[in-house]
């Protein structure tokens, strides 16, 4: 499989010399991954694809805008793409999209590879990527369905449990913003949390600034956010941050039949309306 | 002696109906409860879920977005979009642990006087009912 | 408290604005007295430093301190309106009341440039931090040799401090050089870049020290001009400015390699800013 | 002989500690290790297993977010904050971080003093727990520390199978120790871990000539200029002040900030001295590696090995300090 993806991404760059190919290689631990940044065909040999190829590459090709790019995206990673071009962040003749049919990643931190998959693996539908140049593997059938168990348990809860719950969560940002910063869906030009007039969260750290502000993250990414995991991963403090976005991915699929990243083409749900929709129906 | 509850409410009201209905509540002189603070907004489309959240934050027990009735805006699809917007946030907010009958969604058009009383009327003793908000 | 905000280098001394003159359409000129008598005669400063100017409520920002504490004028600061701090800023009338921290930064050494020829170049609001310089200069005349001031800007309307022209080049005192970008119906002077000014004067280099501000396309090529004459790094003066939040040396944000400008500037010599590792 | 307290008697000194002092110990909870705010009957939550908590303990002194002092709206007064007076004792905290403190001590107390570090400088107990097992990322040996440095703490403890080695190394810390509850006993120190050393020759040589090598562009590509890697920091100190407006007063409030952010040096007007990440990522380093060694004489970093295990794309500073060397201009 490596050396598929080797000679595809060895070809493009042959072929596309001022480009840039973005893979992954080993990280400094020896055993886990990390992005590389290849601008020469005779470097490909640092290229890997193992397990621990958890990192969603796409967000990089926001800083390559008007450049040649080729990237190796996992089938969530390129719903990321399906986003971007969607949302008209991206020319899709720019990129070229080496998709890897994914065996599901193993939950992996410096130094150590777990035994169990990713949460984020463990519910996964798409096995094959959405949008590609080359497939490396074999197309996977999709799971039949979605397990939102982890959605269901909070839902369960009483209100005050929620509230408590979440509070406790939120209660630990310490405001890095590393979620915003991996996140394929956050490229505005200036976020809300940086405005200063209006001030609408500003660098407090208190309770209150600390809710406002991850609840707008995940509410900016609604019916956007594909999935990857990528937030919940970097989080330094451990907050659950996919459990939040992956309620709005179920309400977003049930009130508007919508799974982002499927396709570039769709409308998303909040681009567009059906005026027969009733307030029944979203209530 | 008792302490009453007066539940806080902030109000987006669309300029073309909302707005209009609130001020001929007034003018017609059909009581409301004095809870609701009104802030005037082009169309309800231009309520950004930011503005709800954060009208939450400042200590709101209860936000009301109202607009035209669907069909009726005055930039033809504003509300529409509205209506998905806080059709989704309602039950964020609520699994979150904010109760989402705190977040109301009304169509209110510019005759709609008496309605306008009404749906803040019952907003407030819904609002009053569940007691202030658990911080 | 009052032994708390002395010890507290963060808490600003209260401040009443007393004058605010429209220097150009988007830079005022604000005269402001330190409401404590005794704060007011215990704020000593320098031409070049610079002190916080708080609008409670925005923020506070740095400026340049524009008059001459001999002068006792008042504290006086140009302010330019480009953010959310200036603008509030600007919006203040006089009577309002703000918060002035300082000051901070080390200055020219006007005492060791007794004797010399004192050429100052500044474009747009560059000219604030040397307008002191500018007052120094006249105020002990007889100190100094030769003084030649450049003053550019992008239009006529944009040259600070028009009013104080003629006072500055009373015969004999001074050479007043005027330059804009563009000009309009009733510009007679020169339209020209500072740069083209500068090398067109041909200051000669022998014994003159160079004091320069501006934006920093001006410095890079007023600094060519200058060393094509024959000036020496050492004799060319500047003032930095870089974004900052502390004024003292501790939020690490100010620095040009390991010099931090709020506590080691703003003033340095072309010389120093050759031997620092990184650009401004 | 040295002094020794048993684990039953440390869990009692703990509880006693809880009940005298605001208690900040090391608490496991959702999988994070977090320096956290222990009452007297919590004191069995406390993981003394623990192998460093995700965030260093350096925001006891230096909040993420703190209100330097407020201004009444109506008459302009200055309001000083609320001073704490209770005394706070850190328990558990490793050499690292002690350390990481001592390199913000520098800046922060020299004149004029940061009086608001101070007073929390100056009312907290530090009681060390030495590394008896170091994680893959640490190494504190290479940048001047050890695994069992007891400079920087008031008390030393080391976990032995027979209890925790005493070591009281101040003078408040002599006056902490709980000496009815120590026993002079002959308990041999535990083994010191061993630690990879990096390389540390001429590094700084090296960066001063290869400032402008195209190799900080490079490492940059990758960094999403996140600001975990200075949050998750025991040493990293720079800060953002800014007013927020209530209805009766104004605070002044300083936050944490990272010069790893886009807007960090943007004056406004727009003129920026860093406007990529590759110069960002390279202040950074240099600051750690150059500028603060060259005024203060220390390498600003004491091998914690935060930034490296939570850097989400793998920013290693030792493969930085390694490449470096390598780099020859």
């Amino acid at each position: 499989m490596i050396e598929i993806i080797r000679n595809k991404a060895k070809e493009w760059l042959e072929k596309n010399e001022d480009g840039c190919v973005i893979g992954y290689e080993r990280a400094s631990d020896g055993m886990t991954a990390r992005p590389v940044f290849i601008y020469e065909p005779h470097m490909m040999g640092k290229l890997i694809f193992d397990e621990t190829c958890v990192h969603n590459l796409s967000k990089y090709l926001l800083n390559r805008r008007g450049t040649r790019t080729a990237v190796v995206v996992k089938p969530c990673d390129s719903r990321g793409i399906n986003l971007l071009i969607n949302e008209h962040q991206l020319d899709r003749d720019s990129i070229y999209i080496i998709g890897v049919v994914c065996p599901g990643m193993k939950e992996s931190h410096f130094g150590r590879i777990e035994d169990h998959p990713l949460s984020k693996c463990r519910r996964c539908l798409h096995h094959t990527p959405a949008v590609y140049d080359v497939l490396v593997g074999e197309p996977q059938p999709e799971t039949a369905s979605h397990d939102y168990s982890d959605v269901a348990r909070i839902e369960g809860m009483s209100l005050q449990e929620r509230n408590a719950f979440w509070k406790e969560q939120f209660g630990r940002c310490i405001r890095c913003y590393g979620c915003r910063q991996i996140c394929i869906g956050c490229y505005c030009q200036e976020c809300f949390v940086d405005e200063l007039d209006p001030l609408w969260v500003g660098i407090r750290s208190c309770p209150e600034d600390n809710w406002i502000w991850n609840i707008g993250r995940a509410f900016h990414l609604s019916a956007r956010c594909i999935s990857c995991g990528e937030c919940e991963r970097v989080c330094p403090v451990g907050i659950p941050l996919m459990l939040a976005n992956r309620k709005l991915e179920k309400e977003s699929a049930d009130l508007f039949d919508f799974e982002p990243g499927m396709d570039a083409a769709t409308a998303p749900p909040f681009a567009t309306f059906i005026k027969e929709e009733t307030l029944e129906k979203v209530e | 002696m008792e302490l009453t509850y007066e539940p806080r409410i902030v109000g987006f009201l669309c300029n073309w109906c909302s707005y209009a209905g609130a001020d001929l509540a007034g003018t017609s002189r059909t009581n409301y409860p004095a809870n609701i603070r009104i802030i005037r907004v082009p169309c309800s489309g231009r309520v950004d879920p930011l503005f709800i959240v954060k009208a939450f934050q400042l200590g709101a027990d209860g936000v009301l977005v109202a607009g035209c009735h669907p069909g009726d805006c005055h930039y033809s699809d504003g509300n529409y979009h509205t209506r998905r917007r806080v059709g989704l946030l309602r039950p964020f907010l609520d699994y979150l642990g904010l109760d989402k009958a705190r977040l109301r969604l009304e169509w209110v058009s510019a005759s709609e006087g008496k309605r306008f009383s009404e749906v803040v009327l019952s907003f407030t003793d819904t609002l009053i009912k569940m007691g202030p908000r658990s911080s | 408290m009052c032994s708390l905000s002395a010890a507290n280098p963060f808490i600003p001394y209260p401040a009443t604005v007393t004058g605010v003159l429209d220097l150009t359409p988007d830079i005022k000129l604000f005269t402001v007295e330190l409401t404590d008598p005794e704060q007011r005669e215990n704020f000593d400063y320098r031409p070049g430093q610079f002190a916080f100017v708080s609008a409670y409520g925005v923020g506070e920002g740095p400026y340049g301190i524009a008059s001459l504490a001999e002068r006792k004028t008042g504290l006086e600061f140009a302010v330019r309106r480009v953010g959310t701090v200036t603008r509030a800023l600007h919006e203040l009338e006089p009577g309002a009341t703000l918060g002035i921290r300082g000051p901070y930064g080390n200055w020219f050494p006007m005492e060791d440039y007794r004797g010399k020829n004192i050429l100052i170049i500044g474009g747009g609001i560059g000219m604030a931090p040397l307008r002191p310089v500018i007052h120094y200069v006249l105020d002990h005349r007889s100190d100094y040799s030769g003084l030649t001031i450049v003053n550019g800007a992008r239009s006529p309307r944009e040259l600070v401090f028009s009013d104080e022209y003629d006072l500055w080049a009373e015969p004999a005192q001074c050479k007043l050089e005027l330059c804009v970008d563009r000009g309009d119906d009733e510009w007679q002077g020169r339209v020209a870049l500072v740069p083209q000014v500068v090398s067109e004067l041909r200051p000669s280099p022998d014994n003159t020290v160079a004091i320069i501000c501006g934006p920093p396309i001006m410095i890079r090529f007023v600094l060519a001009g200058l060393k094509e004459l024959g000036f020496s790094p050492a004799q060319i003066v500047t003032t930095l400015e870089q974004k900052m939040k502390c004024g003292i040396g501790k939020c690490a944000r100010c620095n040009v390699g390991d010099k931090y400008v709020c506590k080691d500037g703003p003033v340095f010599t072309f010389e120093q800013i050759l031997n620092f590792i990184e650009q401004f | 002989m040295t002094s020794v307290i048993v684990d039953n008697n440390l869990h009692i000194w703990l509880k006693e500690l809880a009940e005298k002092y605001i208690l900040i110990a090391p608490v496991t909870s959702d999988g994070v290790t977090l320096f956290k705010h222990v009452k007297a009957p919590e004191v069995g939550s406390i993981d003394l297993q623990f192998l460093n908590t995700a965030v260093s303990p350096k925001g006891y002194f230096f909040p993420l977010s703190e209100t330097i002092f407020s201004i009444g709206v109506e008459r302009g007064d200055v309001i000083a904050p609320m001073n704490a007076d209770a005394e706070v004792v850190i328990f558990g905290i490793r050499p690292c971080d002690a350390a990481g403190i001592a390199l913000i001590d520098r800046v922060f107390l020299a004149e004029p003093v940061d009086i608001s570090y101070k007073g929390k400088r100056d009312r907290t107990i530090l009681i060390g727990l030495a590394c008896n097992t170091p994680s893959p990322e640490c190494f504190c040996t290479s940048v001047g520390g050890g695994p069992a440095n007891p400079m920087y703490l008031d008390i030393m403890l080391t976990h032995t199978p027979s209890g925790y080695i005493v070591q009281a190394i101040t003078g408040k810390g002599k006056e902490l120790t709980p000496v009815t509850m120590v026993e002079e006993k002959d308990v041999p120190s535990p083994p010191t871990p061993r630690i990879a050393a990096i390389p540390m020759e001429g590094v700084r040589e090296i960066m001063r000539r290869n400032f402008d090598s195209p190799y900080w562009d490079r490492v940059a590509d990758r960094c999403i200029h996140c600001n975990i890697c200075s949050y998750v920091c025991p040493c990293c100190y720079c800060f953002d002040i800014r007013d927020y407006a209530g209805k009766d007063k104004i605070d002044r409030v300083r936050s944490w900030e990272s010069c790893q952010s886009a807007g960090f040096t943007r004056i406004a007007g727009g003129h920026d001295p860093r406007p990529t990440k590759g110069a960002r990522l390279r202040q950074r380093w240099y600051h750690k590696l150059l500028y603060y060694p060259t005024l203060f004489g220390d390498i600003k970093c004491t091998g914690c090995g935060r930034c490296v295990r939570s850097c989400p794309v793998n920013i290693d500073i030792r493969e930085i300090i390694m490449d470096v060397q390598k780099l020859n201009v």
